[in-house]
């Protein structure tokens, strides 16, 4: 502790502020007014009331032989006058806060709406792009509007730098609306008491400068997506040498399929210098798009290149959506290898998932002790008895069944701890799979004791 | 307890100066206990009204279930009774205490026949399923047939198939798509096309406490006239003596009151 | 009979109800009864409860009366009987106005795996 | 009436005759007694004994909060520390605290009684009272609960610990609190004594009789609901559980229709002592006597209009907020009333410092800080940011502890000689109120300042930058059981080493000073004489005993208006 510090000052807060922590929101501003008023109010009649106190005291204290001086037992005056003065003083507060409230509780129409999720012991946030977070990250420069509802029972929504606080109940909706005023991050707590991590149950509000909301959204919410994300590039040069001048069926087939601005641009490269960071943009783009269409195997195209057994699998399968862009991603992959990365790395995206987006984290440690449910420390492969006297693998239909149906097969001894909500329709298959991947690495299969 | 002195009143107890004042103070007690049974079932009241205002159509289609027939029945028993029970504070304030044992006697049976016929109400909801809450699973319509996959095993052992109410381990199969706090009752359609509301169960949630708690406050007042028959067998009462039946009977009173309410709000809806 | 304390039979804190009011409080109620059952049957919308309970407040205030003596009781039981119900519409009515207002809050996409 | 002993008004009884603890001995008299004082003694000890072990929760809860993280205990233990620390502290401890134990001792005497109306009523709300406790022991016994004291839905019914217990426990504790309520009404209303006219009651009576309509009007309502819970908990019928249609946040204007009213039922008599000490330890007439009094019903009336604002965050609608807000400022004002109207009593008085007015004027202070904390939850704009956090926290101790708990040991050490006849230590006595009010203000004031920074309450693990105020917090319940430590001494030696106590020890005029120390069986020897609690001028002080006496022409002046 810095040894200047004393008295008073130690417990300031670091902007020397002593009550009110931290105010980054437009209602922070009128509330923090309120409670200016109700304080310095209060402060004053306290002060009267004690002063008069001890000074009766003082120069009323009893002495010997001194008798009570005469005075009325009542007068109605005075008390009319100290009913009235009480009257008026907290109509004045009533009315003060009243209008600060108003303020706080009617949102404007055009507020940014993120959904959260209160859980135990977690607080999700959903933004209107589908991606889920764990910490609620905002635009610094619109109103934003929660629309709130809970998993489970009731929990709280506390962030005290914007001086808002909401009940997240069970079948209703709740909502809170704010507009920061300050960029950065700041705490969220979970005020309603819910069991055992309720002290646990907090976050962060990350306010971003403009444009950094957008940017940030984008990055997280590509975490999983198959799509070329420009961090993927491994040789952006060799790559673009290859679709201005290869002459494999591949290359070829990428040549034709440009769109007119990327035919442009890449003709405007000269061949041999590092591509800049305009013509990565665009080569990302193009090549997205092709991924985003139609499978682009046809044996002929691909019949020089060694297509690899993951890749194989996947086609297999005849995927949609997602997975079908993560085929063409593969088969380019193999077509181009070390220009780019096969996609995401499954283990890290679950782990992202088990951290946060699912919040796994709260109930399953990776350190083999069981906590509400059980720990993932070495599960995956391994046989469990059921509640019931059932014994299963634990497989990856296993897994996924768990997450869906959590109750369907509930392994010995957790029964009556608390129990796991449904992720059905939380998470994509895709996240699943990335679960079952994280599952599966060796970080948390464990080195088999 | 008490030593009484030589010329004190032997109705009245030691710390009380006339026989009016202790009279006063007990009637005072009484009417002082009936506040707390009122707001006792105010509370009751409280939960009825707001869920009929939320969901009058729970009401309007689930009080069909209900035997008005029987609950008729019911209220003229309880207003006879009623009768009875003034009737005998009337005998007793003549000191006739073997008309107040007369009349106390109808009155139990009345009482009776009270739980009695809720008795038969009681099992035959029990027998149809209609019972409160997540244990809610009518039979009445058995034949509607529900998907035999989402039953689960516990509930599945007391009935085959409920229709409305999926029991309570259901919900993680259904939870996030699910019907919003109107639960997870999917208002299935029905055999006939008749659309069956969410959340029927609530009704026979507030039927059974209602009329469950009330229930034991017809039992507890059995107790009651029970203890004052003996009293009046050993003819006790009299002119000067009467509070304990006038405190038993305003009681009895307000059972009846609290069933004067009950019998529209629940029986009589449509 | 039994022996009453004092010769004094006169009890000014004692009121006798004569059987003539007995039985005609009896009937009504019993009319009332029927009344209440018969106007089920006529489909006055919103005013079938209004009307249930209206004949129940006055079945509740000829007990209230007369059986229970109110009528000819200390007014201050009364008020103590008036206060438990204020009391009770108090209640029922802020909490009442409370569930109406947030009613649109109600969240109809979503239900929580509320498990026991 | 008859005659009994022919004993002057006021002289000093000759110590002789048996006293309402010596008249009857072994513990079956204790057991089956129907005098009120002995089943307020009674109800002092069950309840001083809720009071320790509700401490001791208290003390391990701080102690585990000296560091952020884990320091004794795990969160579970915590949890359920603090749900047992506020239900037996409010259920066990501050409801009976003043009403029955005290109020049941001093209620009929003051009044001119012999007794309360129901004495076996009263003696079965004694027995409700230790089954409850015995519930809530049981509760404690199967593993604790951990839902917090207000059982709040729906964690109250899918939480593993032993809630049906406890609520029963509860559930039976209101009844008890009940049986009290309408022995208090029926009392003050029937028994009164010829010349005990309303305005002449002492204002510990009126605040009792306020109390006393709280209790009638509100407890049915926690019975009810705790019914309702165990019903919901037990059966699952839906009430309270958004899953089957029900409404969690239902229970909590059930519960706070009773809990809100519950906070005057421990705060009123808690004013009724003060207005009972400040008097006399002024040497001055009460100052606006029928505004204290039309206060305490004012408030108990209020009290009935407010509890929505314990829902401003609950999603309770913005329009019952707003109702609720207004209505609660509203019972500010008859407390502001009262501390007036004390102040002014003490304005031109003669001030006696000793130990009961030391007590008094800490509740002053405390419950200044408490009442004008209360602007600030009352407030719709600023409720939102410290509802839920130590502001609250703070503000409840401050009012409920600094309020019923100050008052409460006020009244104690003033009506300890009477109680049972010895004089305590004066200075252990003030050295005791010094320490407990020091020790309180170091524990709880440093939690206004986390609340308002943001620190919400119930949390297990915090955040390092409040730290600092948790210590401060911690070593300040040290002293604060220190000073009940002293306390407890103090009153303990007086027992067995007091020096005997007259019969009116400070000039007090209410009539409990007439009688004995310690009263006989039937309070009154013979049926006192009925003057204005407040007027001191027709005492006088007699150096040899040590003792007031009522003046002979005071007597002279009564004696003719009897005859």
């Amino acid at each position: 502790m810095a040894n200047d510090m004393t008295g008073i000052s130690m417990l300031a807060q670091s902007d020397g502020r002593f009550w009110m922590p931290d105010a980054a929101s437009t209602s922070a501003a009128e509330v923090d007014w309120v409670f200016s008023f109700i304080f310095w109010i209060s402060a004053f009649f306290f002060a009267l009331i004690v002063f008069l106190m001890l000074f009766f005291v003082i120069r009323y204290r009893w002495r010997k032989g001194q008798e009570t001086k005469a005075m009325p037992n009542s007068n109605l005056t005075i008390e009319i006058i100290w009913t009235a003065i009480p009257f008026l003083v907290v109509a004045t507060i009533f009315w003060v806060a009243f209008r600060a409230y108003m303020k706080l509780t009617v949102p404007p129409s055009n507020a940014y709406e993120i959904q959260v999720v209160g859980q135990k012991w977690k607080w999700l946030f959903e933004y209107p792009n589908g991606w889920v977070d764990d910490r609620l990250h905002v635009p610094g420069d619109r109103a934003i509007l929660l629309t709130m509802r809970s998993e489970d029972i009731i929990h709280s929504m506390f962030i005290p730098a914007f001086r808002l606080k909401m009940d997240v109940v069970p079948g209703r909706y709740s909502k809170i609306w704010f507009k920061a005023t300050k960029n950065g991050t700041f705490d969220i707590y979970c005020a309603e008491y819910c069991g055992t991590g309720h002290s646990d149950m907090t976050t962060q509000i990350v306010v971003h400068a403009p444009g950094g909301y957008e940017r940030w959204l984008r990055e997280a919410s590509s975490l999983l997506s198959p799509t070329l994300r420009i961090q993927d590039l491994t040789d952006a040069a060799a790559l673009a040498r290859k679709i201005k001048s290869g002459t494999d069926p591949v290359s070829e087939f990428i040549r034709t399929s440009l769109t007119d601005a990327g035919t442009a641009g890449i003709n405007a490269w000269n061949g041999s210098s590092e591509p800049n960071d305009a013509l990565k943009a665009l080569l990302i783009s193009e090549i997205n798009t092709i991924l985003k269409g139609a499978s682009i195997y046809d044996p002929e195209r691909f019949a020089s290149v060694t297509v690899a057994a993951e890749t194989a699998a996947l086609m297999e399968k005849n995927p949609e959506g997602e997975d079908q862009v993560q085929l063409n991603r593969f088969l380019l992959s193999d077509a181009m290898p070390d220009f780019f990365t096969r996609g995401p790395d499954m283990v890290e995206a679950g782990r992202y998932i088990y951290e946060r987006k699912g919040g796994c984290a709260s109930c399953h440690t990776l350190d083999g002790n069981a906590n509400v449910g059980p720990s993932f420390l070495g599960i995956y492969g391994r046989s469990r008895d059921l509640e019931g006297g059932e014994t299963i693998t634990v497989d990856e239909n296993y897994i996924r069944q768990s997450i869906i149906e959590p109750q369907a097969k509930v392994v010995l001894g957790y029964k009556d701890r608390s129990v796991m909500p449904t992720y059905k329709g939380r998470l994509s298959d895709r996240e699943i799979g990335a679960i079952i991947s994280f599952m599966k690495s060796a970080e948390v299969t464990g080195n088999e004791k | 307890m008490s030593d009484h002195e030589p010329d004190h009143n032997p109705h009245v107890a030691h710390h009380y100066e006339t026989e009016k004042q202790q009279f006063e103070s007990g009637k005072l007690g009484m009417w002082v206990f009936l506040v707390t049974e009122i707001l006792l079932f105010g509370g009751l009241f409280c939960w009825y009204a707001i869920y009929r205002a939320n969901h009058p159509e729970v009401f309007i289609y689930a009080s069909r279930y209900l035997d008005k027939v029987l609950g008729g029945i019911n209220t003229i028993i309880l207003i006879c009774s009623s009768l009875t029970m003034a009737w005998a504070v009337r005998a007793a304030q003549m000191g006739n205490n073997k008309l107040v044992v007369r009349m106390i006697l109808v009155t139990l049976l009345c009482a009776c026949g009270f739980l009695g016929i809720k008795a038969v109400e009681y099992n035959h909801k029990l027998n149809a399923g209609l019972t409160p809450g997540r244990h809610y699973a009518p039979r009445h319509e058995e034949q509607a047939g529900a998907d035999p996959a989402v039953v689960d095993p516990a509930s599945a052992a007391g009935d085959a198939n409920p229709p409305v109410a999926p029991p309570d381990d259901d919900k993680s199969l259904i939870a996030p798509a699910a019907r919003g706090p109107e639960g997870l009752n999917l208002g299935e359609e029905k055999a006939q096309g008749e659309q069956v509301p969410d959340n029927v169960a609530l009704f026979f949630s507030i039927y059974w406490v209602m009329t469950g708690l009330h229930g034991l406050h017809v039992l507890a007042g059995m107790g009651v006239m029970i203890w004052l028959l003996l009293r009046a067998k050993r003819g006790e009462f009299g002119p000067h003596n009467f509070l304990a039946v006038d405190c038993g009977a305003l009681y009895w009173h307000v059972v009846d009151l609290v069933w004067i309410f009950l019998f529209p709000l629940l029986y009589l809806i449509d | 009979m039994t022996t009453a304390g004092s010769s004094d039979a006169h009890l000014s804190h004692v009121h006798i109800v004569p059987p003539k009011v007995l039985l005609a409080v009896w009937g009504a109620l019993l009319a009332l009864t029927v009344v209440t059952v018969a106007v089920t049957t006529v489909d006055l919308g919103e005013f079938n409860l209004v009307v249930a309970l209206l004949i129940a407040t006055v079945k509740a205030t000829l007990v209230a009366l007369y059986f229970m003596h109110l009528r000819w009781d200390r007014p201050f039981n009364g008020v103590i009987f008036l206060i438990a119900i204020v009391t009770t519409f108090l209640f029922i009515t802020i909490a009442l106005l409370d569930s109406k207002e947030y009613q649109p809050t109600l969240d109809e996409g979503q239900a929580p795996g509320l498990v026991k | 009436m008859t005659t009994s002993l022919p004993v002057e008004h006021g002289a000093e009884p000759t110590g002789t005759e048996d006293n309402y603890l010596t008249c009857d001995r072994g513990i079956k008299s204790w057991i089956f007694t129907l005098d009120h004082k002995r089943i307020g003694v009674m109800y002092l000890i069950f309840t001083m004994g809720s009071f320790l072990l509700g401490g001791v929760f208290a003390l391990l809860l701080r102690t585990e909060l000296l560091t952020p993280q884990k320091t004794i205990m795990d969160a579970d233990t915590y949890n359920q520390m603090f749900t047992l620390h506020g239900a037996v502290m409010v259920f066990l401890f501050i409801i009976p605290g003043i009403p029955a134990a005290m109020g049941n001792f001093v209620l009929p005497i003051m009044l001119g009684a012999k007794d309360m109306a129901f004495p076996r009523l009263n003696l079965a709300s004694l027995y409700l009272y230790v089954l409850g406790a015995v519930f809530a022991v049981l509760a404690i016994a199967m593993g604790g609960v951990d839902t917090g004291w207000t059982f709040y839905t729906p964690y109250s019914t899918e939480t593993n610990t032993a809630v049906i217990p406890m609520t029963i426990g509860a559930f039976i504790l209101g009844f008890s609190s009940v049986f009290t309520g309408i022995n208090f009404i029926v009392t003050v209303q029937k028994l009164r004594p010829k010349g005990m006219t309303w305005f002449k009651m002492p204002l510990m009576l009126w605040s009792l009789y306020a109390t006393a309509i709280i209790q009638i009007l509100a407890t049915p309502v926690l019975g009810i609901t705790l019914l309702l819970l165990i019903i919901e908990r037990a059966l699952g019928v839906g009430i309270f559980d958004p899953a089957l249609g029900g409404d969690p946040v239902l229970y909590q204007h059930f519960f706070w229709f009773y809990s809100h009213p519950a906070v005057y039922i421990m705060i009123l008599p808690a004013m009724g002592i003060i207005s009972e000490i400040i008097s006399p330890f002024s040497r001055k007439h009460i100052f606006g006597y029928t505004f204290i009094a039309f206060s305490s019903i004012a408030i108990a009336l209020l009290s009935f209009l407010v509890w929505g604002h314990h829902m401003f965050t609950s999603t309770q609608s913005p329009l019952a907020s707003t109702i609720f807000s207004a209505l609660t400022f509203s019972v500010a004002i008859p407390s502001a009333v009262k501390v007036f109207n004390w102040l002014a009593t003490m304005f031109r008085g003669r001030l006696v410092l000793k130990t009961p007015m030391l007590w008094v004027l800490g509740f002053i202070f405390l419950f200044g800080i408490g009442g004008l904390t209360g602007l600030f939850l009352g407030a719709l704009a600023t409720d939102i940011h410290v509802h839920d956090t130590y502001f609250v926290v703070a503000h409840f101790h401050y009012t409920m502890f600094g309020g019923p708990v100050m008052a409460m040991m006020g009244g104690l050490f003033y009506w300890w000689p009477k109680f049972f006849g010895r004089m305590y230590k004066e200075n252990w006595g003030r050295l005791s109120a010094l320490l407990v009010f020091t020790g309180f203000n170091l524990t709880f004031f440093p939690q206004f300042i986390m609340g308002i920074r943001g620190m919400p309450r119930r949390y297990f693990n915090y955040p390092e930058k409040f730290e600092i105020f948790h210590q401060l917090s911690t070593i300040g319940s040290y002293v604060l059981a220190f000073g009940f430590l002293v306390v407890f001494f103090t009153l303990v030696h007086s027992l067995f080493r007091g020096k005997k106590a007259p019969a009116n020890p400070w000039g007090s005029a209410t009539l409990e000073w007439r009688c004995p120390s310690p009263p006989p069986h039937e309070n009154f020897i013979e049926p006192p004489l009925v003057t204005d609690p407040y007027d001191f001028s027709i005492l006088e002080y007699d150096e040899a005993s040590d003792c007031y006496h009522l003046k002979p022409s005071a007597k002279l002046a009564e004696d003719g208006e009897v005859a």
